[in-house]
């Protein structure tokens, strides 16, 4: 690849619409469906330009109707297309739930194995833009407690681009999990139509102290707290995800056995949130080496508020999980 | 547009092979060799039946709780029904999934549905991927009177309205969801007056007479395969047995009389005494049909019995397409 | 039945008041100083006004994402409701909640929603409590065109129907769903067309007249009062501003000039008109009626602006009533 | 009370039925609404003989609809009713996620504190009748997530009463989780109308070389597996937690503290279920008590498999909770 290529600039949302657009242009079988990502191209622009490339035969507005529109991916994928399903908000999962989690999840191993379900759906997550509790929440939770889905919740550009593609080829139904306080985010970008694997987390910076463990917006929250802490002397590996379904948590563990502590980070409420999964994990798997518990910082058990100067306090940042390192850090270690 | 005499025939032992297959589940849910739930389609052979002979190959469906009668009519293997209802590695879904969620893919039977309403939607996305595939191929929900009562049918509904998709809805009024009659869950007469609320073309057709949903189904498909969008086909029809289980008689929710006053208009029987009359068979060809038709329930029984149960190693598999 | 002048006036002063406020509440979104979505009502008064003007204190009502209006014609208080737009500790939800779930329940006013039919099962489980407490209130559900696409609006008019529950179901049809034309989601000429698959009586008014909304409310009211279950009426209106935030031309999926054909019969303006020509207001009173609402809007911002934000002690407050 | 009411037997089913019967009879402002709830008793036989008491005013057939039975019950809550609303089975619970998780969750939080939510949803969980796959799961973890609401799930006769009481009186959302397959089951149950307070576990045994903690069916079963392992010398302390949300964490934590072992058993799927919470927040707050990993036993990544031959692989019971406590105590002591 040439090096201005590799170095091409793209914003989060350009990166998403990109990666589309090129199983798109691979797969005739691939075609959008949902409220306004066709002739609008999307609330978000994240469908912009699509329609006028694809045509209204492949991007597809449908009525305000998300239990339909999962179920037209659903039975378009049993017949062999290659559905892409939008749910304008994370929110609206719970509009579709049966769909999502009785039908859709469970349909391959209720048939026997006797389909396959290549459908993505993909919705817009996360808190900080004062949506208020219904335009705002972090809910993979959910949907990683469900056996047969797979969940992506990529912090960046690059990932987001690669684990579209992926998301879109894989054969399973999977949720592609954007932040909707990213979209603006740049990164480089290739131009070909690459995958980031499904089940791969990024050590996104190495160090020997203590591991943090985030995805999402989380993990650039995550990347910002290592960095301050990195003039306290304070030597972070922070780790991010990109899937939240499965989890690599060989790269976890690796980790962990290096630091001895961790510290996870999410912006879902704490309360069962995928950090009580990890921490369960990794206590299970690496008990004998940690140090110190593992922490977990995550949003309060309460709906998300709308008041900036709540949901300033409510969703995790960098100042919080440096708090929370340094914490986990001094503990002495157990005599 | 009366029927050929093989579509009749076609009519008449599609019929016998839901009923006595039907029949013989109930009996062996009775005696505990049927595990789970049953939900029996008995009373209601003319619908499926009469969709199932019109429709192409090609052409998918979609199912509910009720669901054997579908696969049936739609050319389901005998031994490999009963095999799944009994839980067994041969069966459909090789036991994993059971009577609710028997399907055959290879038939375009998308599944029964142990979720009200759950399969409508996968219907109508079949009939997207048909009218995207540009290839004339209708998909069909079938689903009860109660049904129309959920919001997964009315989006379904309305999205293929909306997206003038290939779909055929039939509604199988049986007059009850599960205890609860009709009349007390919706301030309608026919649930076809729902069709308008689409703007989709609503048709009633008698339920208990195969020929009838045949023909009507005929008329649908043409209009459908028009392009001019989905039909909604309301069936009046009756279920003899209990909502769940093998009880016909004595239950409080509804009269005896009335499941007698259904039974009188049977069917099958009444498929039988036109055959009979109108020169398309002999009693003793339809004798010879449903002696046919036990010997493959039989058949289907004593392979159920004597295939194995699926392996507990194999747990796990099917949840995922590929390594997860 | 012509409405009383008084009740001309308080229709006018109703709408006055939604108009200033959102457009008030419109300027400051622009300019930063309300933070997150506004889905301006501005355009629909006399759906609000005219419904809210028919009913008792006591009838409540349920709202959406376009929620103020259906507020501010309920008697909501313009200071408690910018404070809370404004995510001020002196709002109607102590800034928790903000524009898609302002409400005050001493007003019988329910709350906005911001899921798209989420707010119409609320609206009948109040009018299941009214009926269970046969005390002849009704409870009203305003929802969008589009709204009657989704699920839980089709099970909520269901139900109504069903148990014949007081709820006057409100759709008000501004033709577009966010950004997509009403034709391109559903196939029929009139959203009252789905009346008739509940068995509810429908009605259709011109939603840009508020003596028209009035009239057809009263009308349906007294109906609902009689105990003969719920009426759906459909008020055709538009709203001037996009879905989202304050544009208004210059749009994609809507021509300027529908949106200055709509203009050009605002329901204010018209009812101004009548009421002069009418003789129940002259020009000064209606400018004095006007200046008092914009001091009435002045002093909201003034209070929203100078109110304290909410404590972040107070961040876990009443997600539980009591001890959790 | 005298001694012969106090040993009074009844079914868990009569016991739900009696405590139902008893707030209905305290408040006339409580309702009960559902599919076939009414005249015909409940498909379970739950509501049985209360339409001949309470009349069809106050026991409600519904159509189905479990989005709008759900929003009924709010609807009817917010204006001061006190409503008990059915989902059949737990499976639906996903039909009407929006209106249960989005609406009565966090409509008092939304609304500033300006309301209350006395709503009760009764439903049935559970697997081991061959149901399949959308008729036999637990899905408590997801409810458990959902701040603003509250989750019961009790393992026996007089708790399930008890505990069904105090959540029609309490004012807040909270659903009882009753398990399909302990219908049957006896216990002495008091004929008055008692609540057993929402939020506390029940130590049902005293042990001291291991914690194990359960809740709903998997409560019996953690008991038969204790009782099994007494023969082997190894001494369990029992808890039921009754309650899932909120947890009674410091009687979990008290025993702890006391075996410095745990073992975690619920029906639900394993990965992201509430034995991944508990686990989390043991070793957060009793990290140095801890001699061997928490364990946790729960079903495997799959959906629920209808033949019995599966299914009783599937769902765990007292002899794969005592191989687990097994390995849990065979683990040396960190040395
Ligand atoms: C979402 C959901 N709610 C409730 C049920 C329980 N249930 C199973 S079948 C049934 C009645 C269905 O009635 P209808 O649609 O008329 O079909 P029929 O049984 O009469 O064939 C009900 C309520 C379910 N399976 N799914
Ligand atoms: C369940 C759900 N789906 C989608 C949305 C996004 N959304 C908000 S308003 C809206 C359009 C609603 O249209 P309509 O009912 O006609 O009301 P209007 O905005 O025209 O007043 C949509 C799609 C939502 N809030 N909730
Ligand atoms: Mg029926
Ligand atoms: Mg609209």
């Amino acid at each position: 690849m040439a090096t201005e290529a590799a170095e091409r600039q793209l914003s989060y949302l350009q990166a998403f619409n990109e990666g589309l657009a090129q199983v798109m242009d691979e797969d005739p079988d691939v075609f959008v469906a949902g409220e306004d990502v066709g002739r609008t191209g999307g609330v978000f622009h994240n469908f912009d330009g699509l329609f006028e490339r694809f045509g209204e035969r492949r991007m597809v507005d449908t009525p305000i109707s998300e239990q339909a529109i999962i179920g037209l991916g659903i039975g378009a994928a049993v017949v062999g297309l290659r559905p892409v399903v939008d749910l304008m908000f994370m929110d609206f999962v719970l509009v579709a739930m049966d769909q999502i989690a009785n039908q859709a999840a469970k349909l391959k191993y209720m048939f026997g194995g006797n389909t396959t379900l290549p459908l993505t759906i993909t919705t817009m997550g996360g808190a900080g833009l004062s949506a208020g509790a219904q335009h705002s929440q972090s809910l993979e939770a959910m949907l990683c407690h469900v056996p047969g889905l797979k969940v992506v919740m990529p912090s960046n550009a690059h990932d987001l681009k690669g684990l579209t593609i992926a998301s879109v080829r894989d054969d399973n139904p999977t949720i592609v999990v954007l932040h909707k306080k990213l979209l603006g985010n740049k990164g480089i970008v290739p131009e070909h139509a690459y995958e980031v694997p499904l089940g791969t987390a990024a050590v996104t910076r190495v160090g020997t102290d203590v591991t943090l463990i985030a995805y999402s917006r989380m993990a650039i929250e995550a990347g910002a707290a290592a960095e301050q802490l990195a003039g306290e002397g304070i030597d972070c590996e922070v780790i991010d995800l990109r899937t939240v379904s499965p989890i690599d948590i060989e790269t976890v563990l690796t980790s962990v056995r290096k630091t001895n502590r961790v510290v996870l980070v999410h912006e879902a409420v704490r309360t069962g949130g995928l950090g009580a999964e990890l921490a369960a994990q990794i206590q299970e798997h690496a008990f004998d080496y940690l140090d110190a518990p593992v922490a977990r910082v995550g949003a309060p058990f309460a709906p998300v508020p709308f008041s900036p100067a709540l949901e300033s306090a409510y969703v995790p940042d960098a100042n919080r999980i440096a708090a929370q390192i340094r914490e986990t850090l001094h503990r002495p270690l157990p005599g | 547009m009366s029927p050929p005499s093989e579509t009749v025939r076609d009519l008449h032992e599609r019929m016998v092979r839901i009923r006595l297959f039907e029949e013989a589940a109930g009996r062996l849910f009775e005696s505990n060799r049927i595990p789970g739930f049953i939900h029996l389609y008995v009373g209601q052979e003319a619908v499926a039946a009469g969709v199932c002979v019109a429709l192409r190959p090609d052409d998918q469906i979609s199912s509910t709780h009720r669901g054997h009668g579908h696969l049936v009519a739609k050319g389901g293997d005998l031994s490999r029904m009963m095999a799944e209802l009994m839980g067994k590695a041969t069966g459909y879904c090789n036991g994993k999934g059971g009577s609710m969620h028997i399907c055959d893919l290879d038939l375009n039977m998308l599944g029964a549905n142990g979720i009200v309403g759950g399969g409508v939607p996968i219907a109508v996305g079949a009939g997207f991927a048909n009218k995207y595939r540009d290839n004339d191929t209708v998909s069909v929900a079938f689903f009860g009177d109660g049904t129309t009562n959920i919001g997964a049918f009315h989006e379904a509904a309305n999205m293929a309205a909306a997206l003038a998709l290939p779909v055929l809805f039939v509604c199988e009024n049986n007059e009850y969801a599960e205890y609860t009659a009709r009349s007390r869950t919706m301030a309608i007469d026919d649930v076809v007056e729902r069709a308008a609320a689409y703007g989709m073309p609503g048709m009633v057709v008698d339920g208990m007479d195969a020929v009838a949903v045949w023909e009507a189904t005929t008329r649908a498909l043409a209009s459908i395969r028009s392009g001019t969008g989905p039909v909604f086909l309301e069936a009046k029809t009756y279920r003899y047995y209990n909502h769940h289980g093998i009880q016909t008689l004595g239950a409080k929710y509804r009269t005896d009389d009335e499941v007698e006053r259904w039974r009188s208009r049977d069917a099958i029987e009444a498929l039988e005494a036109s055959m009979v009359a109108g020169g398309v068979a002999t009693d003793a060809e339809i004798a010879a049909i449903r002696a046919s038709v036990e010997l493959e329930v039989d058949t289907a029984i004593r392979f159920a019995e004597e295939s194995p149960l699926p392996l507990v190693e194999d747990l796990t598999d099917n949840v995922y397409t590929g390594a997860r």
